[in-house]
C-alpha cells in the first residue's frame, strides 16, 4: 500500500493546561482536495502550524508521505514538499512579485545558499516564474513591490509563493477570506488549476467553496475529527450538523 | 549579471571618476580623505548587507574591522621583520577579509540565532567585551597605544613602494571598486534575495526550505569578510590600528553612515560614506557643533526619511522615468519647501553656534563671527536675529511642506494610472 | 567568613545601585517592548538637573522636581519623536534612541560644560551611619538601598497589581483590542515612556553624586545598564533585580578573592612563564578583569540561554 | 550617473576647502596645535589652545621673532581618534608646517612619532619637528627616542622619582598601596614605582599593588577600597586621571579611608570638580613643575599668570606650556631661520629659568630636565583654583621641591640624527 500524502496519528498539543488538539486521527491520499472544517476555536490554525512545524507537538506523530516530520524544524518540512499559505497575507512586502515567487522556489531548485550564481540569468528560475505568475494572473505586476498591491492581488501572490516550492503537498489557510463573490470565483478556479498532481488540504469558513472543491471533508470539533468523509456524507451527518453548524440546522 | 551588463556605464564612470580625483584634489590632506571615504565606503557597504538587506542592526561590527586591521598590522610587521613569508602588501585587503571571515562564522553563529533587538544587544555585548581585550591582551593588542606598523615593507613589485600616498590611493581604490562590484554582485545572487527576504518576512522565508538562521549567519560571515576588508585597508591607510577601531563609537560612525545614507538603496551607504568622511574631515574644523548635527541629522532620517538621503532622492526615480515632465508643477513647492528649509535651519544653526560660543569660550571676548558676519554674542541682536530667522523658516516649513507633499502625491498618482495602463 | 559576608554586602549595595540604573529601561521594555538606547543618558540628565537645582534650593527639592522635568522630557521625546518611529518597528525606535543618545548627550556638554560638576551627597546625610570592617558607610548609601528597594516594590506591584498595568501590558499585544476597550494606548504609550525616564532621572539624582557628574557617564553607563537588563531576560523586573545583585557580588567577589585564571591554563599545559599572547591570560586574575567580566557572563548567558535568565518571550 | 554627479559635488567643496587653507599668509611662522577640540574631553585639548595661543601673545607683543615675525598657533582638530590625528598632520604636512604641538594621550603622541620618522625620511627639505607638551609615556624618550620629538614635559618615571622622593621624606608614610589602570601609562608609572621605592623609599612598606580596567569602567570602588584598608595602608601612591581618579577619591573619603593620595593628575581642573566635596577632606597631593601658591616664583612668571587670568579667567598651572613657546622663540631667534633642523639644534642643551630653577632640554633624549614640587590641595591657601571664571575654592600648598638632580634619570635612548 502506497503511504498516505499526510498522515495525523494521535496528534496532541497543549498550551499551558489547556489542551487544543486533542488526538488527532487524519489520513489524506494522494491527488485529493481536503477540506478541513470547523468552528471557530476548533483548532486548525493549530492544526496546520502542527504540521508546518511551528509549533513543536505534545505527542503524537506526523508523517509526510510516510516519512516522520515530527517536531522537524518549518524549512525541513518544506523541504521535502510541503508547503502552506496563510489567512493573513504573509508575504515579502518591500520585495517585488517576481522576487517573491523567486524566492520560494530557489531551495526546491537546487540552488539553496549560493552566492555565486545570478538569479536574473538563470533559466529554469525564469521559466517556472512565468508560468507561476500566468497561472495565478500576477504577470503583468511582475515589477510591483508586493506591499503595494491590491488585496486580491496579494492573496493571489500568497498562492503563487505557496505553488513556487514545487511542492506536491499544499496547505491553503483559508484562501478565499475577505474576497468578494467574483474574486472568490477566481480563487476557487485557480484553486481547481492547481489541484493538478498535488495534494491540497483545505481549511475554509465559506461553505459553498468548501463543497464545491473538496473531494473528502473532515471535521474537527474541539481539536478532535468528529467526522471525514465525501461532501455528500458529512451534509447528511446529523452528529456534525449538530456539533457544527448548531442544533437548529439538524 | 545582466542587471551588471545594464549599468557597465556607471561601473565605467566610477572607474574614471576614481582615476581622476586625485589629479584634482592632490594636497595630501585631500588624498588622505579620499583614502579614508575608500576604506569607508568598503565598510558601510559591508555594514550595510546587515542592516539594509538582512534586517540585523548590530552595534559591533567594528570589531571585524578592527580584529583585521590589526592582524594586518601585525603580518606587515613581521614581513618588515622578515619572521613573516612574504605576502605582497597589494593582497593584504584578502588577509584582512579571512580574517574578518575567521571571526564572523563562529560569533555571527551565536549572535544571529536572533534578529531584532536581542541580535543587536549580543553585537553590543560583544563589541564590548573586545573593547575591554584590547586593555587586557597587550601582546596582540598593545593597549591604547595600538599597533604601529609600516607599509613600506617587503620587496617593491614595479617599483610600488606604498610610500608615498598616492599609491595607497590606487591601491584601496582598486579594491573599493572590486568590493563594490562584488557586493553589488552579491545582492543579485539566490543568497542576496533570501537575505532581503529575511529582513522583510523570516517567518514565511522558513516555509520556503530556508533557515533563517543560516541565511543570516551567512549575510554576517559575508559581511564580516567584506568589514574585514575595509579594516586592512585602513590599517595600511593610517598605518597604525588603534584600540578606538573596534569599539562602540566606530560601529556607531557606519550605523550613522549608512543609515544617513540611506539603506534601502544600494548606493546609499556609498553616499552617505561619502557626505559623513567628508564632513567628518572638514566641517569638524569649523565648527565644535558638528556631532550635534550629525546626531540631529540622524535622528531626522530615522523619523522622517527611512530610507535616507538617497531615499528622498530616488523616490522620484519612477517620476523621472515616466515622464520629466512630471517635474514641473512640483518645482514651486519644492523650492519654496526647500527654500524655507534652508532658512529655519540657517536660524538653528546660527542659534546653535551662538550657544556653542558663549559655553565654551575661554576669553572675556564676546566678539565672534556668524557666517562671516562679525557679531557680538554678548548682545541682543544676534540671538534676535537668529531666533527670528528660525521662526521664520519654521512657519514657512510648516506652510510649505503639505503642497510639498501634495505635489509629490499627484505626480505619484500619475504615475501610478500610467503603470496600471 | 567574615571576607565572604563583607563582599556580599558590598555587592549587595552596588548591585541595587545597577538595579536603580536599570529599572526604568526594564519597564519601558516590559510595557512597550522598546529599547531605549538613550537610557544612561536620561539618567546624566537627571544628574546634571540635580546638581544644578541643588546649588540653589539643596538636594530634596532636587530629588522631587529633577525626575519630573526629565519625565516631562521623556514624555515629550515620546509625543513628538517615538511615536512617529513606531511604525516602523522595534528597530527603528532602537535606531531613534541611539540618536537621542547622541543628542542629549551633545546638549548637556553644550549646556554644562566639558568638565565633572561638583554635585555633593547632600550634607544631612553625610555622616557614617555605621561601620564595618573599618569602612564607614554614610547614611546617603543606606537611603540609596531604600530608594532602590522602595522602586522595585512599587514598579512589582504597579506592573502586576494594578489595572493600568494590566492594561499597558496587553496594549503591548494586542493594542487594537485595548484601544477598542476605551483606553488611549498612545497616551498610555507616552505617560510609560516618560516614567520610565523619570526613573532614569531619579537614578541620576540619587546616583550621580556618588558615579560623578561628567560628560562620559552616559558612554561609561550606558553598555552596563544594558548588561543588566539581557541577562535578566529583557523586560522582566525580576531578571533585572537577579542579574544585577549577580553582578554586583560577582564583581566584589572577584575583586576581594582575586584569584588567578592561571590554573585553568595549566590544565592544558601551560607555563607560568609563557611568552606571546598566551603570557597576557595566564597573567589574568578576577580583580584585573573585574568590571568587564559581565561582558563575558553576557556573551555567555545568550549563548546558553538567548531570552536571558528570566525572559519570558522573544523580542 | 548618480555616482558621477555626487563625485563632482564633492569635488567641489573639496577644491573650496583645499583653496581656502592654502590662502594663509605665510609671513607668520605657523604651528600646529593637534589636540581634541570636539568631543567628550575637548575641554583638555582647548585650554591647551587657549595655553598656547597667550604664550604666542607674549612673544608676538614683544615683537616676535626674527625681527618682527609673529608665531601663529593653529588648531587642528584630532576628536581623540588615531586616524584623525594621521589626518590632521597630512594636513599640517599640506599647509607646510614645521612645527607641531600635541601632548593629550600618549597614544597619538606616539603615532605623531612614527609619522614624522616616515614623513622627514621620505620629504627632505620639508621636516616637521614634534613639540610634545604632556605625553609622558618614557619610552618616547628612551628606545623609542627621535630626533623629530622634544618633549618639554617631565615623563612618567620623573614624576614617580619626585613622588617617591617626595614620599621617603614623609615621616607618615609606612605603609603603601599602589593602584593604577591597567594599560600603558598605569603599567609603566607601576613598575617606575616599584623600582624608585626599592631605590629611596626603603623604609617604606610596599602593602599592595593593584592594577584595575580604565577608562570609567570600575563604577564603584567600595572593594579596591575594602582591601586598602585591609592591607593597613596608610598612603596610597597612583597615576590615574578621570573618573578613575575621582570616583576613587570620592568613595575613598565617602567610606573614611584616612589614607593620603599621591597622585599625578589630582590637581588638573577636571579632577578638582569631580572630587566636589571630597577634594577639601581628602589629603591629596600632586606633583607638577608649578603652582600658584609655591613661593619665590620669577617676577616675569608672576606677571604672565597675572595678565592670564584676565584673558582667560583661568589659572595658569602648565608653565611647561609657556617654556615650550618661549624655548622655541629662543631657538629660532639663535638659528637666525624659522627652518626646523637648525632650530631642533639649537634647542638641544637649552635651558630656561624655570618656576622653581633652571630647566634644561637634554640632547641625548630630548627629555626636559627640571625640578619638582609636590603639594597638597587645601582650601588653605591665599590663591585658589580658577576655571573658566569659576573658583573652586580650593588650592595647592607645597610640600616639598624635588631638585634637578633627584627627578633626572639615565637614558637609554640612541638617537638616530639627520645628516
Amino acid at each position: 500500500m502506497t503511504a498516505h500524502a499526510l498522515e495525523l496519528r494521535n496528534l496532541r498539543k497543549s498550551f499551558g493546561k489547556t489542551e487544543i488538539i486533542r488526538g488527532v486521527e487524519l489520513a489524506i491520499e494522494k491527488g485529493r482536495i481536503h477540506a478541513v472544517i470547523g468552528p471557530n476555536g476548533a483548532g486548525k490554525s493549530t492544526l496546520y502550524n502542527l504540521i508546518t512545524g511551528l509549533h513543536p507537538v505534545t505527542s503524537g506523530r506526523i508523517l509526510l508521505k510516510g516519512a516522520d516530520i515530527t517536531d522537524k524544524p518549518p524549512y525541513e518540512i518544506a523541504r521535502r514538499g510541503l508547503s502552506r499559505s496563510f489567512q493573513v497575507t504573509n508575504i515579502f512586502p518591500r520585495m517585488s512579485v517576481l522576487e517573491n515567487v523567486r524566492c520560494a522556489m530557489l531551495w526546491d531548485l537546487g540552488y539553496r545558499y549560493s552566492f555565486w550564481h545570478f538569479v536574473g540569468r538563470r533559466r529554469d528560475l525564469a521559466e517556472r516564474s512565468e508560468a507561476i505568475m500566468e497561472q495565478t494572473g500576477l504577470g503583468s505586476r511582475r515589477n510591483v513591490p508586493a506591499g503595494l498591491l491590491s488585496y486580491s492581488d496579494q492573496r493571489a501572490l500568497e498562492i503563487a509563493i505557496t505553488l513556487a516550492s514545487g511542492a506536491d503537498v499544499i496547505l491553503l489557510d483559508e484562501p478565499t477570506a475577505g474576497m468578494s463573490r467574483s474574486e472568490t470565483e477566481q480563487a476557487v478556479a485557480l484553486i481547481r488549476k492547481i489541484s493538478q498532481d498535488r495534494t491540497l488540504v483545505i481549511v475554509e469558513h465559506d461553505m459553498g467553496v468548501v463543497f464545491d472543491l473538496a473531494e473528502t471533508i473532515s471535521v474537527l470539533v474541539y481539536g478532535q475529527i468528529v467526522a471525514s468523509g465525501p461532501p455528500a456524507e458529512i451534509r447528511a451527518n446529523t452528529a456534525v450538523r449538530e456539533a457544527y453548524l448548531g442544533p437548529e440546522a439538524a | 549579471m545582466a542587471g551588471l551588463a545594464r549599468r557597465s556605464g556607471i561601473w565605467l564612470a566610477a572607474v574614471a571618476v576614481v582615476l581622476v580625483l586625485p589629479w584634482i584634489f592632490s594636497s595630501g590632506f585631500a588624498i588622505t580623505t579620499l583614502n579614508q571615504m575608500g576604506v569607508l565606503i568598503i565598510f558601510s557597504l559591508a555594514y550595510n548587507m546587515l542592516l539594509g538587506q538582512g534586517g540585523m542592526l548590530s552595534f559591533g561590527h567594528a570589531v571585524y574591522f578592527g580584529l583585521a586591521g590589526y592582524s594586518v598590522a601585525h603580518v606587515l610587521n613581521g614581513i618588515g621583520a622578515g619572521t613573516l613569508p612574504y605576502v605582497p602588501v597589494s593582497l593584504l585587503p584578502l588577509v584582512g577579509g579571512l580574517v574578518g571571515l575567521l571571526f564572523g562564522i563562529p560569533i555571527g553563529f551565536v549572535s544571529t540565532r536572533r534578529a531584532g533587538t536581542v541580535f543587536a544587544m549580543i553585537s553590543l555585548g560583544f563589541a564590548e567585551m573586545m573593547t575591554a581585550l584590547t586593555l587586557i591582551l597587550i601582546v596582540f593588542f598593545n593597549g591604547e597605544e595600538g599597533v604601529q606598523t609600516d607599509r613600506w615593507a617587503g620587496p617593491e613589485p614595479f617599483g610600488i613602494t606604498y610610500g608615498p600616498d598616492i599609491q595607497v590611493y590606487y591601491l584601496i581604490a582598486a579594491w573599493c571598486l572590486l568590493a563594490t562590484l562584488a557586493m553589488y554582485a552579491l545582492t543579485h545572487t539566490p543568497f542576496g534575495r533570501m537575505s532581503n527576504a529575511v529582513r522583510d518576512n523570516p517567518e514565511r522565508l522558513q516555509f520556503v526550505g530556508y533557515s533563517t538562521h543560516r541565511v543570516r549567519w551567512l549575510a554576517f560571515a559575508l559581511s564580516s569578510f567584506f568589514a574585514g576588508m575595509a579594516g586592512a585597508l585602513h590599517a595600511l591607510n593610517v598605518e597604525h590600528v588603534g584600540f578606538e577601531t573596534v569599539g562602540v563609537g566606530q560601529s556607531g560612525l557606519v550605523l550613522f553612515m549608512v543609515w544617513i545614507g540611506g539603506a534601502r538603496a544600494f548606493i546609499g551607504p556609498i553616499f552617505g560614506a561619502v557626505v559623513i568622511a567628508f564632513l567628518n574631515s572638514n566641517l569638524s574644523g569649523i565648527t565644535e557643533a558638528w556631532l550635534l548635527y550629525l546626531g540631529i541629522l540622524f535622528m531626522v532620517t530615522v523619523m522622517f526619511a527611512q530610507g535616507g538621503l538617497s531615499g528622498l532622492i530616488l523616490m522620484h526615480e519612477s517620476i523621472w522615468k515616466t515622464d520629466v515632465r512630471l517635474f514641473r508643477p512640483m518645482v514651486r513647492p519644492y523650492a519654496l519647501g526647500i527654500g524655507a528649509t534652508i532658512v529655519a535651519c540657517l536660524g538653528a544653526i546660527g542659534l546653535i553656534e551662538l550657544i556653542y560660543f558663549m559655553s565654551t569660550r575661554s576669553t572675556r571676548d564676546t566678539g565672534t563671527s556668524l557666517y562671516s558676519v562679525p557679531v557680538d554674542a554678548a548682545s541682543l541682536l544676534p540671538w534676535l536675529v537668529c531666533a527670528g530667522v528660525a521662526a521664520l523658516g519654521a512657519e514657512a516649513c510648516r506652510r510649505a511642506y503639505r503642497p510639498m507633499a501634495a505635489s509629490y502625491a499627484d505626480a505619484i498618482e500619475t504615475v501610478k494610472a500610467g503603470a496600471a495602463r | 567568613m567574615e571576607v565572604f559576608a563583607f563582599s556580599l554586602f558590598n555587592g549587595i549595595l552596588y548591585g541595587m545601585l545597577l538595579f536603580m540604573l536599570a529599572s526604568g529601561l526594564t519597564l519601558i521594555f516590559s510595557m512597550m517592548g522598546v529599547l531605549n538606547f538613550a537610557h544612561a543618558s536620561f539618567f546624566m540628565l537627571g544628574a546634571y538637573l540635580a546638581y544644578q537645582i541643588s546649588a540653589y534650593v539643596g538636594f530634596w527639592p532636587g530629588l522631587v522636581v529633577a525626575p519630573l522635568i526629565v519625565g516631562v522630557i521623556g514624555a515629550a521625546v515620546e509625543r513628538w519623536g517615538l511615536r512617529p518611529v513606531h511604525k516602523f518597528g522595534h528597530v527603528a525606535e532602537l535606531l531613534f534612541t541611539f540618536g537621542l543618545a547622541f543628542v542629549i548627550e551633545e546638549v548637556v556638554q553644550l549646556i554644562w560644560g566639558k568638565v565633572p560638576m561638583p554635585y555633593d551627597i547632600p550634607a544631612s546625610m553625610n555622616f557614617a551611619a555605621f561601620s564595618w570592617q573599618g569602612l564607614d558607610y554614610s547614611a546617603y548609601r543606606l537611603f540609596m538601598l531604600v530608594i532602590s528597594v522602595a522602586i522595585f516594590a512599587a514598579l512589582f506591584l504597579f506592573i502586576a497589581k494594578t489595572r493600568i498595568g494590566l492594561i499597558i501590558q496587553a496594549a503591548l499585544t494586542q493594542p487594537n483590542i485595548v484601544s477598542a476597550l476605551g483606553h488611549d494606548v498612545p497616551r498610555i504609550f507616552m505617560w510609560t515612556f516618560g516614567f520610565g525616564c523619570a526613573l532614569a532621572g531619579l537614578a541620576g539624582v540619587i546616583g550621580g553624586n556618588v558615579l560623578g557628574t561628567e560628560p562620559a557617564m552616559a558612554i561609561t553607563l550606558g553598555p552596563i545598564v544594558f548588561v543588566v537588563i539581557v541577562i535578566g531576560g529583557l523586560g522582566s523586573l525580576w531578571g533585572a533585580l537577579v542579574a544585577a545583585l549577580f553582578i554586583g557580588i560577582v564583581d566584589n567577589l572577584a575583586i576581594s578573592y582575586d584569584l588567578s585564571f592561571y590554573p585553568l591554563f595549566a590544565v592544558f599545559g601551560v607555563e607560568r612563564d609563557v611568552t606571546g599572547i598566551m603570557q597576557d591570560l595566564v597573567r589574568l586574575t578576577t580583580a584585573s578583569i573585574a568590571p568587564v567580566l559581565p561582558y563575558f557572563l553576557l556573551v555567555l548567558i545568550l549563548i546558553v540561554r538567548p531570552r536571558g535568565l528570566f525572559g519570558t518571550r522573544d523580542v | 550617473m548618480g555616482k558621477l554627479k555626487l563625485a563632482v559635488g564633492v569635488a567641489g567643496a573639496l577644491a573650496v576647502g583645499v583653496a581656502s587653507l592654502s590662502a594663509l599668509a605665510a609671513e607668520n611662522i605657523r604651528i600646529g596645535l593637534i589636540e581634541p577640540l570636539s568631543g567628550p574631553i575637548a575641554a583638555i585639548g582647548s585650554e591647551a589652545l587657549d595655553n598656547f595661543n597667550h604664550a604666542a601673545d607674549r612673544v608676538n607683543a614683544r615683537g616676535g621673532v626674527l625681527g618682527g615675525r609673529k608665531l601663529e598657533i593653529i588648531g587642528l582638530d584630532n576628536a581623540m581618534k588615531a586616524e584623525k590625528t594621521t589626518e590632521q598632520l597630512k594636513k599640517a604636512v599640506d599647509m607646510g608646517l614645521s612645527y607641531v604641538i600635541q601632548g593629550v594621550g600618549s597614544n597619538h603622541a606616539l603615532n605623531i612619532i612614527k609619522f614624522l620618522d616616515k614623513h622627514n625620511k621620505r620629504n627632505p627639505g620639508k621636516e616637521i619637528v614634534f613639540l610634545n607638551h604632556s605625553a609622558v609615556t618614557t619610552a618616547f624618550t628612551n628606545e623609542l627616542c627621535s630626533f623629530w620629538h622634544f618633549r618639554f614635559d617631565a615623563n612618567v618615571d620623573m614624576k614617580v622619582a619626585a613622588l617617591v622622593t617626595q614620599i621617603s621624606r614623609d615621616p607618615g608614610v609606612e605603609k603603601l598601596y599602589l593602584l593604577n589602570q591597567n594599560y600603558a601609562y598605569g603599567k609603566s608609572f607601576q613598575a617606575a614605582a616599584n623600582k624608585l621605592l626599592k631605590e629611596r623609599a626603603t623604609d617604606v612598606e610596599l602593602v599592595g599593588d593593584e592594577l584595575i580596567v580604565p577608562f570609567g569602567k570600575v563604577l564603584d570602588f567600595t572593594p579596591y577600597i575594602a582591601k586598602i584598608k585591609a592591607s593597613g595602608a596608610d598612603t596610597v601612591l597612583t597615576g590615574n586621571w578621570g573618573p578613575d581618579l575621582h570616583r576613587f577619591v570620592k568613595g575613598a573619603v565617602d567610606s573614611g579611608l584616612g589614607a593620603t593620595f599621591y597622585t599625578v593628575y589630582g590637581g588638573i581642573p577636571s579632577s578638582i570638580g569631580g572630587y566636589g566635596d571630597a577634594g577639601k577632606k581628602v589629603n591629596l597631593k600632586q606633583v607638577t613643575e608649578m603652582h600658584e601658591n609655591q613661593d619665590g616664583l620669577p617676577e616675569d612668571l608672576r606677571d604672565y599668570m597675572k595678565s592670564y587670568i584676565e584673558a582667560y579667567e583661568s589659572t595658569w598651572y602648565p608653565d611647561r606650556y609657556r617654556w615650550l613657546i618661549e624655548q622655541l622663540a629662543a631657538a629660532i631667534d639663535a638659528a637666525g631661520t624659522a627652518d626646523p633642523i637648525p632650530v631642533a639644534g639649537k634647542l638641544e642643551g637649552m635651558t630656561f629659568p624655570g618656576p622653581l630653577g633652571e630647566v634644561k632640554m637634554r640632547a641625548d633624549d630630548h627629555q626636559m630636565q627640571m625640578p619638582l614640587v609636590v603639594s597638597t590641595l587645601t582650601s588653605d591657601v591665599p590663591k585658589h583654583l580658577i576655571y573658566k571664571g569659576k573658583d573652586f575654592g580650593i588650592g595647592f600648598k607645597t610640600d616639598g621641591v624635588v631638585e634637578r638632580a633627584d627627578t633626572t634619570l639615565p637614558t637609554s635612548c640612541q638617537m638616530d640624527r639627520p645628516g
